[in-house]
């Protein structure tokens, strides 16, 4: 059990950091190697924020004007881009995009954070850093209605047309009124009051 | 008595384009699936020269459900009945993917007892994934027999299964601060332990009939090869990656579990052909099977087997606190992901799952396929381990 | 700490291909086949298999946990009349059609009344009458454990669900019993005296409507034999 | 269609009628297409462990030489289009087994936008059976209730599908949009 004990102490520790992280601009980062590699990647890239998360987990944050520049200096050491993840923050009015990477030399895994207008947004394709990301991106795209610039294929991918138009995954976006438009049919349970009453 | 096609019905047919006259063009589009066993329902279009692929677009989306949707719709510990289905072959490593995730945010120390069993399953689920792979490479390269004795075989993995968890195929066993049921008792730890000595006398049977078949190395030897530059830039992982030359594995690089203290090799091969991939699978299986031996070995440790928090009590209602984490685990078909947001509702905010087929299914099939045989385009289906689901989700 | 990757190569992981090995597999014509013969042979579910539900109506509290933690909202909580007694609490009627097999509202059940069995055969023809099996208030799991055990097999213990008038459903137990309650309406609360308008109902008489009208009626599975 | 149907019950052939429809139950053939996830469980139906090549079936890619269609599961649009199209390439007796609770009732994805719900608005289901994914043992038992049908002549799924095919032709085009037979197959053909 000592990777498990290991990883509880390094949360104890992250957690202790995490207000200091906040008060202060810039935070000690420990001596580790992931403490390491974030500090060698801030001074390549002194307009990110970067932090340890906990062993294998780091994080930076990074203005979207800048993003691809700082994942081609991540690329030397993240050799993998293992996911690109959107969440909708609605109420901020914001994408947040994830890229997440990977280093296979290192085995340390990165979040690279950063946010975008909800409105209109764009962002630049980093097909050209990873081919792979052609398909994260087409996915982004298809769910979320965000346009990746210089990608070619953005299209319907794994939606049908008339699905893709509406972007699913948003958070304005109303399965159970769709289902019934689409459908036909009352698939939600009410009681009298016609209140939702369950979940 | 002639049988000659008159003279005017054959200029009528030429003048159609019909069969008398000789096709005009060698190229043509082939829809590939979704009515094909090899595909599993994934379509790929093939842009044909005669036998040879010139283009490939892939067209997944016909097992598309909104997952990432629905998961936002419900309650933390009912999405555990949910995501599961988005590996179906392999459907605890979603689950344990969702409950890791789960466990960082909330900070549960999970018991020891539910770690013991939460890697058997996992191991468990290796070895049924890995019979299921041979049956559908066994049957797509024409050696039907390893497919019927691997089906067979897999069939005591799964009553196995339905004896722990009481599904078969859909476990939903494994739940954020533990797992479900205890072990049913010591009986079922020695059928556990039979079943694997059986699988593991079966091995040899399974090498000579089909992979050290001079049939198989016809088939796969040079086909879909891959470089590891190629492999990087792709994210291709798992046993993929490994047939390349890089010995990544998630229960190395970023080990869970029980796996830092369990001993066992990561097999790597430098060609990257199909041939390569199918022998670093088979040396997995006897690493699962090695693997599944410590375990039991080590015994399961005595204790509860769910987190003991007041919490619980109001199970539809559990509140998880605001944060997000990311939890992977290595399936058979490479490094699988989850990213879970949480904004301190009871619902997660957002779920995202990374499946391995994502970057392996469709950007590096389309190049693999580019210049093969038609023939050859189910072998290097089979030999990537494309899992549907996965991409569509 | 964590163990150094243990890599190994070509040495162990490469085979030697072999024309004259596969010939081995021939031996395999001469070992017993793994094969059970199903309609002549039995297979048992495992002792815990989460097959249908079943529900001591006594014990049952009405507190729509088992609704509140289902994925598929497949539970609906019914105010049901048995003999002219009303039941003071509602009961969970199950839709088969939803149900997932996944036994959280088992677990959630904080006084044991909901249970499972390991049956889990349903067979249907799909037309209207013979999907009304498949929206069932469960019934006690002593009952379906004796048919189960009286007919040594696992299918679903009710063969025909009869729709009278007036939200009157009839059950036709596998033995020939007939069970017969009322449905008086959906929800947590209590349904008002005159019986209202059930949004249900409704649903269920537009679908006859719009359906063809060819379609046969259902006959009892019993006839089979 | 309507017209183009070869009926097989040709007047001259009425009295071997008992004979076809015993030859029919006892070898069906499967189309081998997995719609959903209860595809895993058609493996260990047609190989050695539950075998139902005992019964004569086999699984087999072209569907104009089959007679069952196991909709093993959910069922997305994108493959319902499929699915109609295999279903009409059949020949004609022709039966269809719903696996699970999807096809009934939508399941557990009730609420998705992309799931189809009540299979049998769109083509129409000859047996369901019920359970999430139901064991081989259950499809066994939907699969003697077909057999049973058939000898007895009450499979009539395809003849409801002949007779009322403008209703279900009209759902279809309610959830596609009219014409979507042409324009799904050209559809992917720009890509190339």
């Amino acid at each position: 059990m000592a990777v498990t004990d290991n990883e509880v102490k390094n949360k104890v520790e992250s957690t202790q950091k995490a207000p200091q992280d906040t008060q202060n601009a810039k935070p000690e980062l420990p001596n580790t190697k992931e403490g390491r590699l974030v500090k060698e990647l801030l001074e390549k890239a002194p307009y990110a924020e970067g932090s340890v998360r906990r062993e294998k987990r780091i994080e930076f944050r990074v203005p979207a004007e800048r993003i691809h520049e700082f994942l081609e200096i991540a690329s030397e050491k993240f050799e993998m881009l293992m996911q690109i993840s959107v969440v909708d923050w609605l109420k901020e009015g914001e994408f947040e995009l994830v890229y997440q990477l990977w280093s296979v030399s290192e085995s340390v895994h990165a979040f690279v954070k950063t946010r975008i207008s909800r409105e209109n947004a764009k962002m630049p394709t980093v097909m050209d850093i990873w081919p792979v990301a052609e398909t994260y991106e087409r996915e982004a795209h298809e769910f979320f209605g965000i346009i990746f610039e210089g990608n070619p294929r953005l299209g319907p991918f794994i939606l049908e047309p008339r699905e893709y138009e509406k972007h699913p995954l948003r958070k304005d976006f109303n399965t159970l009124s769709y289902v019934k438009t689409i459908y036909g049919e009352d698939f939600d349970r009410y009681d009298e009051s016609k209140t939702n009453y369950v979940i | 008595m002639s049988l000659e096609v008159p003279r005017e019905l054959r200029e009528e047919a030429r003048k159609h384009d019909m069969y008398l006259t000789p096709i005009a063009k060698d190229t043509y589009e082939l829809f590939f699936g979704p009515q094909h066993m090899a595909t599993e329902n994934f379509s790929i279009i093939l842009k044909m020269d005669g036998n040879r692929v010139e283009k490939a677009i892939v067209n997944p989306g016909f097992l598309h459900r909104g997952f990432e949707k629905l998961a936002e719709q419900r309650p933390y510990f009912t999405n555990i009945a949910l995501l599961l289905r988005i590996c179906v072959p392999e459907s605890d490593v979603p689950e344990n993917i969702y409950s890791m995730a789960v466990d960082e945010i909330v900070g549960w120390e999970v018991p020891e007892r539910a770690i013991w069993i939460r890697t058997v399953v996992l191991e468990m689920a290796r070895v049924s994934s890995w019979m299921f792979w041979i049956m559908g490479f066994g049957n797509e390269i024409g050696l039907y027999t390893a497919g019927q004795w691997a089906a067979a075989y897999r069939e005591r993995l799964m009553r196995l299964f339905e004896e722990l968890t009481g599904g078969r195929v859909y476990h939903i066993y494994t739940v954020p601060g533990g797992v479900r049921r205890d072990i049913p008792g010591d009986k079922w730890l020695r059928q556990l332990r039979d079943t694997v000595e059986y699988i593991k006398s079966k091995l040899k049977d399974f090498d000579e009939i089909l992979f050290d078949n001079y049939i198989t190395f016809e088939r796969t030897e040079g086909v879909g090869v891959m470089d590891k530059r190629f492999a990087l830039k792709h994210a291709v992982t798992g046993p993929n990656l490994r047939a390349v030359g890089v010995p990544y594995d998630v229960r190395k690089d970023d080990p869970y579990y029980l796996y830092p203290e369990l001993d066992f090799e990561v097999p790597v091969l430098k060609e990257g052909d199909s041939l390569a991939r199918v022998l670093v699978r088979r040396y997995e299986l006897e690493q699962d099977l090695y693997i599944l031996e410590q375990l039991l070995d080590m015994g399961p440790p005595s204790g509860p087997y769910m987190v003991q928090d007041p919490k619980l009590k109001n199970l539809p209602r559990f509140k998880v606190p605001a944060g997000d984490a990311y939890a992977h685990v290595e399936s058979t078909k490479g490094d699988f992901g989850a990213y879970v947001v949480s904004d301190g509702s009871h619902k997660p905010y957002r779920v995202h799952v990374r499946g391995p087929s994502q970057s392996h299914g469709v950007t590096v099939l389309e190049e693999l396929l580019k210049g093969a045989r038609l023939a050859d385009v189910p072998v290097i289906l089979k030999t990537l381990d494309n899992c549907p689901p996965d991409i569509d989700r | 700490m964590t163990m150094p990757a243990r890599v190994v190569g070509e040495e162990k992981v490469k085979l030697k291909k072999s024309f004259v090995k596969p010939w081995i597999g021939i031996k395999y014509l001469f070992k017993k086949p793994v094969t059970i013969k199903i309609p002549f042979e039995k297979i048992e579910p495992a002792p815990k298999y989460r097959g249908f539900h079943t529900l001591d109506w006594k014990k049952c509290v009405g507190c729509n946990f088992c609704g509140q933690i289902c994925p598929a909202r497949a539970i609906e909580m019914t105010w049901l009349e048995v003999e002219g007694k009303m039941e003071k609490r509602p009961h969970p009627k199950i839709d088969y059609g939803r149900c997932t097999f996944c036994q959280f509202c088992v677990d959630v059940c904080p006084t044991g009344a909901l249970g499972f069995t390991e049956s889990y055969i349903l067979t249907t023809d799909g037309t209207e009458d013979a999907l009304e099996l498949f929206n069932w208030v469960p019934i006690h799991p002593d009952k379906v454990r004796e048919l189960n055990e009286a007919y040594g097999d696992y299918r679903f213990p009710v063969v025909r669900i009869e729709k009278l008038g007036d939200g009157t459903y009839r059950y036709h137990l596998r033995n020939g019993e007939v069970f017969e309650f009322k449905i008086l309406g959906y929800g947590i609360r209590p349904p008002k005296k005159p019986t209202p308008a059930k949004p249900a109902t409704e649903a269920t008489a537009n679908k006859e409507t719009t359906k063809p009208a060819e379609k046969k009626e259902s006959k009892p599975a019993e006839k089979k034999e | 269609m309507g017209g183009d149907f070869i009926s097989y019950e040709l007047k001259e052939f009425k009295l071997f009628e008992p004979l076809f429809r015993w030859a029919r139950k006892k070898s069906i053939w499967l189309v081998a297409f997995c719609t959903g996830c209860g595809g895993i469980e058609m493996p260990p139906l047609v190989t050695a462990r539950y075998d139902i090549e005992r019964f004569g079936m086999m699984p087999n890619p072209a569907p104009r030489m089959a007679d069952l269609f196991l909709i093993t599961g959910y069922v997305t649009p994108k493959t319902l289009k499929r699915i109609i199209i295999t279903y009409e390439l059949m020949p004609d007796p022709k039966y269809i087994l719903a696996h699970g609770s999807c096809p009934i009732n939508g399941g557990v994805y009730w609420d998705s936008y992309n799931v189809v719900k009540q299979l049998d608005k769109y083509i129409p289901i000859d047996v369901a059976i019920a359970g999430c994914m139901p064991r081989p043992e259950a499809v066994m038992d939907g699969i003697r209730e077909i057999m049973r049908k058939i000898e007895n002549g009450e499979a009539d799924g395809w003849r409801r599908y002949r007779e009322n095919y403008e209703w279900y032709r009209k759902n279809q085009d309610e959830l596609f949009g009219e014409g979507w037979r042409e324009r799904d197959a050209k559809r992917w053909l720009a890509w190339l």
